[in-house]
């Protein structure tokens, strides 16, 4: 029965395509490269201890050939772990260059059977640990918590994720502010003659506008240079009101300012 | 099928099993529940009323006791106990958003002036929400910071520590973390037409 | 006054009656207690390590038991009789693969941190997970690391060994022979330097 014959191989084919575009076609059913990896090192059937990194790694790249084409869009993980895996093939096959730096081929391999071993064991514990019995579904705290008493006092709770989350949120309103300039390093005139109204009736003899200037505003030069500007215009205020007197003896040299001395 | 042959299928525990089912059943539950309900959970041919008599007994003189209220059932603290459960009465509350917000602010950049704290959240910050982190002992005043006015600074206290679980203020996660775990995600609550800048109290919702 | 004088005027009750106090204490709470809590309820010169081991003793087999969570205690119903509880049943969220499995590496592996979990799983964690197992009271944040970059750590909570009805994380499944076979062990990749955590984030900016 050639036909037959035929026919089965086929259906042979047929099936080892399926199942390889079944695993191309499934990737976005994988949590990344590594899941990806582990899930093919199962078909060679061996300990995780015992695998053919070299044969998995050719398993993985041809993954990533076949996806190419038939043009699945595979996220840079998975090919930044290709780009690895190639470096690491040629790693295992060539005999180390004299003078080369770093890791063997064999260490690299190594760490990535030791990695998969991982992963695979948590999988399995996370499995063990979300069959127990839980809390609420097989087990049960008291229904009835009993409270007797009379005395009350409050208790503010809070968490930390609360407190997280709050100062989470102040930062995220910033995001989202209206634009506006950030005055941070502004002085106004209106702070300026404020601070010059408490100050003047000190100062009797002469002295240099800079020294009117509040401290905190005096070493930052766009602070200084804001806080300058508005004390000076707040100084000339307060020459318009008749309760200064300034002076400068050349150009650019010091502004001086002090106390009118009325009658 | 009748009741009497089902009983004889399947045989009921014994009682003292059914003493156990009965205690964990009244110990879970929210409420008192009466004799019917019980046997409702139980398995077939069940001896309620029996199993409860046991447990009665065996809870008497116990620090809790097996109590019948109407005619339903209850693990009561026994009388003579009930002063130990005075301290058991405590309120909780929530914290209001200004006062989280604000205790935030300090946690994260103490010393802080009160100035400094309202231009962070960027409202004014009430007299009575320092005070009341402070009573909480939770906040303290630090020193005056050396500039025109000298405004006090405030801090976190080993109280706060405490209560957080935090060896140092340091180990409050950065920015950067927050972001990365979605805690400074800006998702929207449900049912917010995008660009409501949450500023009221919806904001509960985008948490809870 | 010191202490051997308070002892001397008031003498504690007899074991007995400190026993039934702890059994009504515990009773009452939903919540595990430790120790210091309950001894602060009870009068003075209790011996309440001794009274609970008594009731632990007393409780054992019986429809509920007495648990060890963490360094707390708590009422528990025994898990075979869970079956007749389907009223209390509460719908448990269900978790994500990835959720399940971030929780399991901080649960084997903590304090992890972030860099670790990746590592592991071989994906970055995504946005919310954490921030999901926190909200589910059943992960929180650890200390820092002190490795350049100093990250946080991430440490399974009391709320979630009583959840899974585990006295300590060493009563975990199979975490002896993961250790054992080095599973749990931080080996780095081969070629990277010693310690190197450093993950650039804001930290340092916001506390120096």
């Amino acid at each position: 029965m050639p036909d037959d014959f035929i026919g089965e191989l086929h259906e042979q084919e047929r099936a080892a395509r399926l199942a390889a575009e079944a695993l191309v076609v499934d990737v976005a059913g994988y949590e990344g490269p590594l899941d990806l990896l582990l899930t093919l090192s199962r078909t060679q059937k061996v300990d995780l201890r015992q695998i053919s990194v070299l044969a998995l790694a050719e398993q993985y790249l041809l993954f990533v050939e076949e996806a190419k084409r038939l043009r699945i869009e595979l996220a840079a993980d998975y090919l930044v772990m290709a780009a690895w895996l190639a470096f690491l093939k040629s790693r295992l096959l060539l005999p180390p260059e004299p003078g080369d730096e770093g890791p063997s081929g064999e260490e690299l391999a190594a760490h990535l059977a030791f990695q998969l071993e991982r992963l695979e064991a948590m999988r399995r514990s996370a499995a063990r640990l979300m069959a127990r019995d839980q809390l609420g579904k097989d087990f049960f705290a008291r229904g009835e918590v009993e409270v007797v008493t009379r005395k009350r006092s409050v208790r503010y709770s809070a968490t930390l994720l609360d407190l997280m989350q709050a100062y989470a949120m102040v930062k995220t309103r910033d995001d989202f502010e209206p634009l506006a300039f950030k005055r941070g390093a502004i002085y106004t005139m209106e702070q300026a003659l404020e601070r010059m109204k408490g100050l003047i009736g000190h100062a009797m003899e002469w002295g240099m506008l800079e020294q009117f200037l509040p401290e905190a505003w005096r070493l930052d030069p766009k602070k200084r240079r804001s806080a300058t500007a508005a004390t000076f215009a707040a100084a000339l205020e307060l020459v318009k009101e008749g309760k200064l007197e300034i002076r400068q003896a050349d150009t650019f040299d010091p502004i001086e300012l002090r106390k009118r001395v009325t009658g | 099928m009748d009741k009497e042959e089902l009983e004889s299928l399947f045989e009921a525990p014994p009682m003292a099993e059914q003493e156990r089912m009965v205690e964990a059943i009244l110990f879970a539950s929210a409420e008192p529940l009466r004799p019917a309900e019980i046997g409702a959970r139980m398995p077939h041919g069940a001896e309620v009323a029996e199993a409860i008599a046991m447990l009665k007994k065996r809870y008497a003189g116990r620090g809790v006791t097996v109590r019948k209220i109407g005619d339903a059932y209850a693990f009561r603290t026994a009388p003579d106990l009930g002063f130990l459960m005075q301290k058991e009465q405590v309120e909780h509350r929530k914290l209001s958003r200004a006062a989280i917000e604000t205790l935030a602010i300090i946690a994260y950049h103490q010393p802080a002036t009160r100035a400094e704290i309202e231009e962070i959240r960027g409202v004014s910050v009430s007299r009575g929400t320092l005070d009341m982190l402070m009573e909480l002992g939770w906040v303290k005043i630090g020193r005056r910071r050396m500039t025109p006015g000298r405004p006090v600074t405030f801090t976190v206290t080993q109280g706060f520590l405490d209560h957080f679980g935090l060896e140092t203020p340091r180990d409050l996660p950065g920015v950067k973390e927050l972001r990365d775990s979605g805690l400074l995600d800006n998702r929207p609550a449900p049912g917010t037409p995008p660009g409501d800048e949450a500023r009221g109290d919806d904001q509960e919702d985008m948490f809870e």
